[in-house]
C-alpha cells in the first residue's frame, strides 16, 4: 500500500477547511500522514455540515422523545406514529449557499436532497414545503434570486409529482448576501417497515443505485461551512444540476424494492456523497467497508478516487442488500432505467478500505474518525435585552385603514400566490387544505384523516430576543396546526445562523435553541429531525437568526377541520386570548412607524397551550365555522385575510376593556389593539357567540365577541370602511408587480 | 367496463386518475378498477377506455410528451385508437396525444413562461361526446390546471377546421363564460383547453378533472366526466 | 463524428420565450433589439463517420423525435461540413 | 443586423435532457449515438449595424441575461461574420 506518496502541505490542509489542531488529530488517528484522498474524506466528515461540531452540544438539549416518536434525530428523517399502522417521516434541510450561487439549481437540488432523506426511510413523499428568506426587495439581486429559487423548487417538485403545499417568504436586508432556502418533505410509511442506514452482516454487498457520478460540487459540503467573501463570485464552484426525472424513477424503484425483503440498510448520498453515506452505514453498524472504486458508475472518464468519494452528484443512493438479492434488486433498478452496481462489501475490520484496480488507495479507521469528530463548546455572548416599546409611546396612525392596507401589501405579509401557483400543490389529489391557510392539510391517502403541516419563524423576534424568538417560532407553528383543527405532533427544525466563531452569533444560536427546547417541552412537541446551517455571513455581517420550525399535526376527520375563510354573513367574530397590544418588534412598528426596535411579545406557554386546546376542541365539536391564528399584523391583518378568503366583509367594534380578561384593566389604545402581536390568540367565527364564550370561561381563557361578519367592506374601529376589492388589491398586487418590475 | 391507465416513467397523475375513474366505476357499476399498464407493455388486455395520465413522462425533456409518444405501449394505443377505442389524455397525456398525431396541434411553453397551478374555469363546448355527455353545452366548470407547457398552437386553418367540425371540447373562460385573454392561463390559441379527434373518440385536455372529482377536495366538477365515460362504455 | 441539429419554431408560430427575452432585454436597457426567437441545438456524437450516412440517420432522428414538424423546422450541421 | 447566440452547458455539468434524448434515440433503434448535449440558440434582430458595437452589446446581453454564466458558456455569431 502506498497511502502516503505525498504528505499534504499545510496549504492543502487549510484549503480543506481543517485547522492545525484537527490535522494533528488526524495524524494521531492514522498513525501516519494521510494521502489526499484520505484528507478529503476527513475534511468532509469533520466539516460543520456533516459533523455539527459547533451546534452538537446545544442540539442535545432539545426534547426528542414522546409517545409517538419512532425515530428521533440521528436518522435521515424523523419518524412519528400517526396511527392506523402508519408513520409520518419528515425533515427540513437548507440549501442556502448553493441557491445563492445558482438559484434555480441550488433550490431544485435542495428539494431533491430532502426528498431522498424521506424516501430513504421507506416513506412515500406526500408533501413539500419551503421556507425562503431573501434580501431587501430593492437589492439588485433579490428579484433574480427569488425568481430562480421559486422556479427551481417548482421545477423539481412538480416533476417528481409531490405537491408543494406551503412555506413562507420573507425579505430583509440582513439576507442580501445570504438567502435562505429551507426545504421540508413529509412522507408516509407503514410503521413497521421503516428503513435505516445501520449496516449489518459482514460480507453483505454494498450497492450503488441511481445516477452516475460526475465531478459535481466536489467539496460542496466544505463550501457550505465556509463564510462567503466578495471573491465567491469568482470561484464559481461547479454547480450541481438536479434531474427530477431520475429522482422520480429512484423513488419508485426504491419503494418497489423496499416492498421486498432485499434491503438491509439504505442511505442517500447527500453532502459528501459516497464518503458520508458509506461511512455512516458502517459506523452505525460497527462494521467496516471495502469499496472497489472501479465499479462506481461514472459520468466522465478518468475520474480520480478523490473525485468519486467527494462528488455530490445528485439522485444517488447506497444500499446494503441481503446476500443473494442482487439479481432481484438489479431487475427492479433496470426496469426503471437506473444504474445499479455492486461496489463493495461489509467487513469486520472497522476500517474503510478503498481500492482502485485492486490496489488500496485509501484506508481509514471508521469509529475513531466518527468519534473523534470535533465537538466545540464555542464561547457565546447572550444577546442584550432590548428596551420595551409601550403602545402608549406610539401615536396612532393618521388613517387606520391606510395602515392596514400598508401591512397587507408589505413584502413580508402580502399574498404569496405568485409563488405557490408555480408549485403543483394538488398532485396526488389529497391536498385538502391548499396554500394560503394557516397550515396545509394533506389527506392520508385512502382515509378521512389528514396531516396538517406548516413552517414558521419570525426572525425579527429572534434578533431582538433569541430565546423568546425561538419559543415563539415553535408556538406559532403549534398555533397554525391548531387553527385548522389538528393535534400538533412533532417538529423538525432548520437552524440558520451566521458565523458561530463569533460569540454574539453563538449567543443567538444558544438562545434560540433554549427557546425552542422550552416551547417544545411545554407543548409536548418533540423535535424529531433537523438541520443546522452556519456561516450565513457576508463580509462579517451575519443573517438575522432564523431558526425555522417545520411542524406536523394530525386531523382525525377532515370533515371536522376548518380554514380561515368567513363562511356566512351575520356570524359572530370572537377573539380568543388576551390582547395587551404588544407592539415591540412588531410588523406595524417596522412598516408603518418605520422603527425596528423593542422586545418581542412574550410567549406564555401555559396560556398558549390552554388557548389552543380550547380552540381545537371548538373546531372539532363543530362549534366554530372559521378559525385563524393571530401573528404578524395582529387582529387587523387576520380579519382582512379572513374576509378576503371568504369574500365577505365584517364590522368590528371598539374593545371595551382589556379583552375579556375580566380584570378591569383598561383597553390598550386602538392601534395597539388592532396591530399588536400578543401571542396565543385566535379569531373564530360562530353563528352564536355565547356558547363559545361560555366554553372559554369554563376553560379560563380570555375571549370576547368583537364584531360580526357581513357585507362587502371591513370596518375597523376608528377607521373608514375598506372594501374587499381594496383589500384584495393591496394583498395580491405587490409580489406580481415586484416580479414584473 | 374495463379501463387502462398507461404509466410512463415520470407519469405522476396515474394514481390520481385511477382513483377518480375507479370511484365512478364502483359508484355506477358496483365494481372495477382501471388497470395500470407499464409503458413497455405493448400487448395489454383489451379495454374499453385508455387513459394517458398527467405528469412529466421522460421528464418532459426535449418536448413534453415527445419521448413517451414512441413507447411500445403508445404504438399500441395509436393502433387501437385508430380502430375506435376511446382514449382520454389529461395534461401530459394530451401532450403525448398531439406528439403521436392522434390529435392535431402542438404545445409551447405558457405565455407567462411559468408553471401555473390553479383552478380555472372552462366552458363545455359540446355535450355531444362520450366524454362530456353528463355536462350541458355551455356549462362552466371549475377545474385545476397544473402545467408549464399548456399553450396550445395549431395553424389558423387547422383551428378553423377544429371549430367547424366541433372538435373543440373545452375552452378557458371567465366567470360569465367569456373566453377572453384574461381567462386564458397559458396563451392557448382561441382559449382551447381540450380537443377531440374528428370521431370524438379521443379527447385531450389540459385541466385535471381527476383532481376535483371528490367533494373533500373543494369541488367535484370533474366527476361527471368519469361518470359519463363509465355510463357510455359499459 | 460530431453533429449539430438546430431546431427552430416555424416562422408563423408565436414564440413566447423569444418574446419574453425581447421584453427583458428592453427593460434591462438594451435598445434596438427588434426581434428575438429562441431555438434548440442538439449536439450529437455519432459513431458513424460517413457524412452522407450520418445525415440520413440524423434526418430520421429529427423526423421521428428531435423536432415536432407541426411547429418546428430543423437543420442538420455536420462537423467540417459547414453551417446549415 | 442578425445575430445568433449559442448557449451551451459548460463541460462537466450534468445535462439531464441530453442524457434522456440519448436514451430515447437508443430505444428508437438509432445505434451509435455516443453522446448528446442540448443547448439553446437565440436569434436576434438588431438595429445596430456595426459588428464591433453589436458584439459588445451582445456580450453584455449574454452576461446579464441570455446565458447563466455559472453553468453555461455562450458564443456569439454575427451574420456574415462566420460561425463562432
Ligand atoms: N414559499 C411558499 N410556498 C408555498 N406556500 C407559501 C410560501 N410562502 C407562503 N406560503 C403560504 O402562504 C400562506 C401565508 O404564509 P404566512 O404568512 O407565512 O402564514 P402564517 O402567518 O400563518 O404562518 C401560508 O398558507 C403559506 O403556506
Ligand atoms: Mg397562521
Amino acid at each position: 500500500m502506498k497511502p502516503n506518496e505525498r504528505a499534504p502541505t499545510p496549504e492543502i490542509v487549510t484549503e480543506h477547511g481543517l485547522s492545525a489542531a484537527e490535522y494533528d488529530l488526524i495524524l494521531d488517528l492514522m498513525g501516519r500522514a494521510p494521502n489526499l484522498l484520505e484528507l478529503g474524506i476527513f475534511s468532509v466528515m469533520w466539516s460543520e455540515h456533516c459533523s455539527y461540531k459547533s451546534s452538537k452540544k446545544w442540539l442535545k438539549t432539545l426534547p426528542t422523545e414522546g409517545p409517538r416518536v419512532i425515530h428521533g434525530p440521528g436518522e435521515n428523517a424523523g419518524v412519528i406514529d400517526i396511527g392506523d399502522g402508519l408513520a409520518a417521516v419528515f425533515k427540513m434541510e437548507s440549501h442556502n449557499h448553493p441557491s445563492f450561487i445558482e438559484p434555480y439549481q441550488g433550490a431544485a437540488t435542495g428539494v431533491g436532497g430532502i426528498l431522498r432523506d424521506v424516501f430513504t426511510m421507506g416513506a412515500r413523499p406526500v408533501a413539500n414545503l419551503n421556507a425562503l428568506r431573501f434580501g431587501d426587495p430593492a437589492h439588485p439581486k433579490t428579484r433574480h434570486l427569488l425568481a430562480g429559487v421559486v422556479a427551481g423548487i417548482g421545477g423539481y417538485g412538480n416533476c417528481v409529482g409531490v405537491p408543494t403545499v406551503g412555506g413562507e417568504v420573507n425579505f430583509d436586508p440582513g439576507y442580501d448576501g445570504n438567502i435562505l432556502v429551507n426545504a421540508m418533505t413529509v412522507g408516509i410509511a407503514p410503521k413497521d417497515r421503516i428503513f435505516t442506514s445501520e449496516a449489518s452482516g459482514v460480507g453483505n454487498p454494498i450497492v450503488y443505485v441511481g445516477s452516475k457520478t460526475g465531478r459535481d460540487g466536489i467539496h460542496g459540503a466544505t463550501m457550505a461551512s465556509a463564510e462567503f467573501d466578495e471573491e465567491t463570485d469568482e470561484k464559481r464552484p461547479t454547480v450541481q444540476v438536479g434531474d427530477p426525472f431520475t429522482e422520480k424513477l429512484l423513488i419508485e424503484a426504491c419503494l418497489e424494492l423496499m416492498a421486498t425483503d432485499a434491503i438491509v440498510a439504505i442511505q442517500d448520498m447527500g453532502a459528501a456523497g459516497l464518503t458520508c453515506s458509506t461511512f455512516e452505514m458502517a459506523s452505525k453498524g460497527g462494521l467496516g467497508v471495502e469499496l472497489d472504486l472501479d465499479r462506481v458508475p461514472c459520468r466522465e472518464e478518468g475520474m480520480t478516487p478523490y473525485e468519486m468519494m467527494l462528488s455530490e452528484s445528485q439522485e444517488r443512493m447506497v444500499m446494503v442488500l441481503q446476500p443473494g438479492k442482487e439479481t432481484l434488486a438489479r431487475a427492479v433498478f433496470e426496469k426503471w432505467d437506473l444504474d445499479f452496481a455492486v461496489i463493495g462489501r461489509l467487513t469486520d475490520t472497522g476500517r474503510m478500505v478503498l481500492k482502485l484496480n485492486g490496489e488500496v488507495v485509501g484506508d481509514l479507521p471508521i469509529d475513531p474518525l466518527a468519534e473523534a469528530s470535533p465537538e466545540y463548546d464555542r464561547p457565546w455572548a447572550a444577546t442584550p435585552k432590548p428596551a420595551d416599546v409601550t403602545p402608549e409611546s406610539l401615536a396612532p396612525p393618521e388613517d387606520t385603514a391606510q395602515a392596514l392596507l400598508r401591512l397587507l401589501g408589505a413584502p413580508d405579509l402580502c399574498s404569496k400566490r405568485w409563488v405557490w401557483e408555480q408549485y403543483d400543490h394538488m398532485v396526488m389529489a389529497d391536498t385538502v387544505g391548499r396554500p394560503g391557510g394557516d397550515a396545509a392539510l394533506v389527506r392520508i391517502h385512502g382515509s378521512e384523516r389528514a396531516l396538517a403541516i406548516t413552517t414558521d419563524c419570525t426572525p425579527r423576534y429572534c434578533q431582538a430576543s433569541p430565546r423568546a424568538g425561538g419559543a415563539q417560532a415553535v408556538a406559532e407553528a403549534w398555533r397554525n396546526l391548531t387553527a385548522v383543527g389538528a393535534q400538533p405532533l412533532a417538529v423538525t427544525d432548520n437552524l440558520n445562523f451566521g458565523n458561530p466563531e463569533r460569540p454574539e452569533i453563538m449567543g443567538q444560536l444558544v438562545g434560540c435553541v433554549e427557546g425552542i427546547a422550552e416551547a417544545c417541552r411545554a407543548l409536548d412537541f418533540p423535535v424529531v429531525s433537523g438541520n443546522v446551517s452556519l456561516y450565513n455571513e457576508t463580509n462579517g455581517k451575519g443573517i438575522p437568526p432564523t431558526p425555522v420550525i417545520g411542524a406536523v399535526g394530525l386531523v382525525d376527520d377532515i370533515s371536522r377541520a376548518t380554514d380561515l375563510a368567513f363562511k356566512a354573513a351575520g356570524e359572530a367574530i370572537i377573539l380568543v386570548g388576551e390582547t395587551r397590544g404588544h407592539l415591540g418588534a412588531s410588523i406595524y412598528l417596522r412598516e408603518v412607524v418605520g422603527r425596528r426596535e423593542g422586545a418581542p411579545p412574550p410567549v406564555d406557554l401555559a396560556i398558549e397551550r390552554r388557548n389552543g386546546d380550547l380552540v381545537r376542541g371548538l373546531i372539532r365539536d363543530g362549534r366554530v365555522s372559521a378559525c385563524h391564528d393571530l401573528s404578524d399584523g395582529g387582529v387587523a391583518l387576520a380579519l382582512a385575510e379572513m374576509a378576503l378568503a371568504g369574500r365577505l366583509g365584517a364590522a368590528i367594534e371598539a374593545p371595551q376593556a382589556k379583552n375579556g380578561a375580566g380584570n378591569g384593566a383598561a383597553a390598550p389604545p386602538i392601534h395597539a389593539w388592532l396591530f399588536g402581536e400578543d401571542q396565543g390568540r385566535y379569531l373564530v367565527t360562530a353563528r352564536e357567540a355565547e356558547p363559545v364564550l361560555e366554553a372559554a370561561r369554563q376553560a379560563g381563557v380570555a375571549a370576547a365577541r368583537i364584531g360580526v361578519t357581513g357585507g362587502d367592506v371591513l370596518t375597523l374601529p376608528g377607521g373608514r370602511p375598506i372594501s374587499l376589492g381594496e383589500i384584495e388589491a393591496a394583498h395580491e398586487s405587490w409580489l406580481p408587480a415586484y416580479m414584473n418590475g | 367496463m374495463k379501463a387502462a391507465v398507461i404509466v410512463f416513467p415520470g407519469s405522476n397523475c396515474d394514481r390520481d386518475v385511477q382513483v377518480a375513474l375507479g370511484q365512478s366505476m364502483r359508484a355506477l357499476r358496483g365494481k372495477g378498477e382501471p388497470a395500470m399498464v407499464w409503458h413497455k407493455e405493448a400487448d395489454f388486455e383489451k379495454v374499453d377506455l385508455i387513459v394517458l395520465p398527467g405528469g412529466f413522462a421522460y421528464g418532459d425533456y426535449l418536448r413534453c410528451g415527445a419521448m413517451a409518444a414512441h413507447s411500445p405501449a403508445m404504438r399500441e394505443v395509436v393502433r387501437r385508437a385508430k380502430k375506435g377505442v376511446p382514449v382520454l389524455g389529461i395534461c401530459n397525456g394530451f401532450q403525448v396525444l398531439t406528439e403521436t398525431g392522434l390529435l392535431p396541434g402542438a404545445f409551447l411553453p405558457n405565455a407567462s413562461l411559468k408553471f401555473v397551478c390553479r383552478d380555472v374555469h372552462i366552458r363545455v363546448e359540446t355535450s355531444q361526446s362520450l366524454f362530456t355527455s353528463r355536462y350541458e353545452t355551455g356549462q362552466r366548470l371549475r377545474i385545476p390546471v397544473a402545467h408549464h407547457d399548456g399553450n396550445y398552437v395549431a395553424d389558423e386553418d387547422e383551428l378553423d377546421r377544429l371549430e367547424e367540425r366541433g372538435q373543440i371540447a373545452f375552452r378557458y373562460c371567465g366567470k360569465n363564460g367569456e373566453t377572453d385573454a384574461e381567462a386564458n392561463p397559458n396563451g392557448a390559441a382561441r382559449n382551447i383547453a381540450g380537443v377531440f379527434n374528428e370521431e370524438k373518440t379521443v379527447l385531450g385536455m389540459m385541466p385535471h378533472p381527476e383532481r376535483l372529482a371528490d367533494p373533500a377536495l373543494s369541488g367535484s366538477d370533474g366527476r361527471p366526466l368519469f361518470d359519463g365515460l363509465v355510463e357510455a362504455l359499459s | 463524428m460530431k453533429a449539430r441539429v438546430h431546431v427552430t419554431l416555424k416562422p408563423g408560430i408565436l414564440d413566447p420565450q423569444g418574446k419574453a427575452i425581447q421584453n427583458a432585454l428592453a427593460s434591462l436597457g438594451f435598445a434596438g433589439v427588434e426581434g428575438v426567437r429562441q431555438g434548440k441545438v442538439i449536439e450529437l456524437d455519432l459513431a458513424e463517420s460517413d457524412p452522407a450516412r450520418a445525415r440520413e440517420s440524423l434526418t430520421a432522428m429529427c423526423e421521428k423525435l428531435l423536432a415536432n414538424t407541426v411547429i418546428e423546422n430543423y437543420a442538420i450541421e455536420l462537423d467540417g461540413q459547414g453551417a446549415p
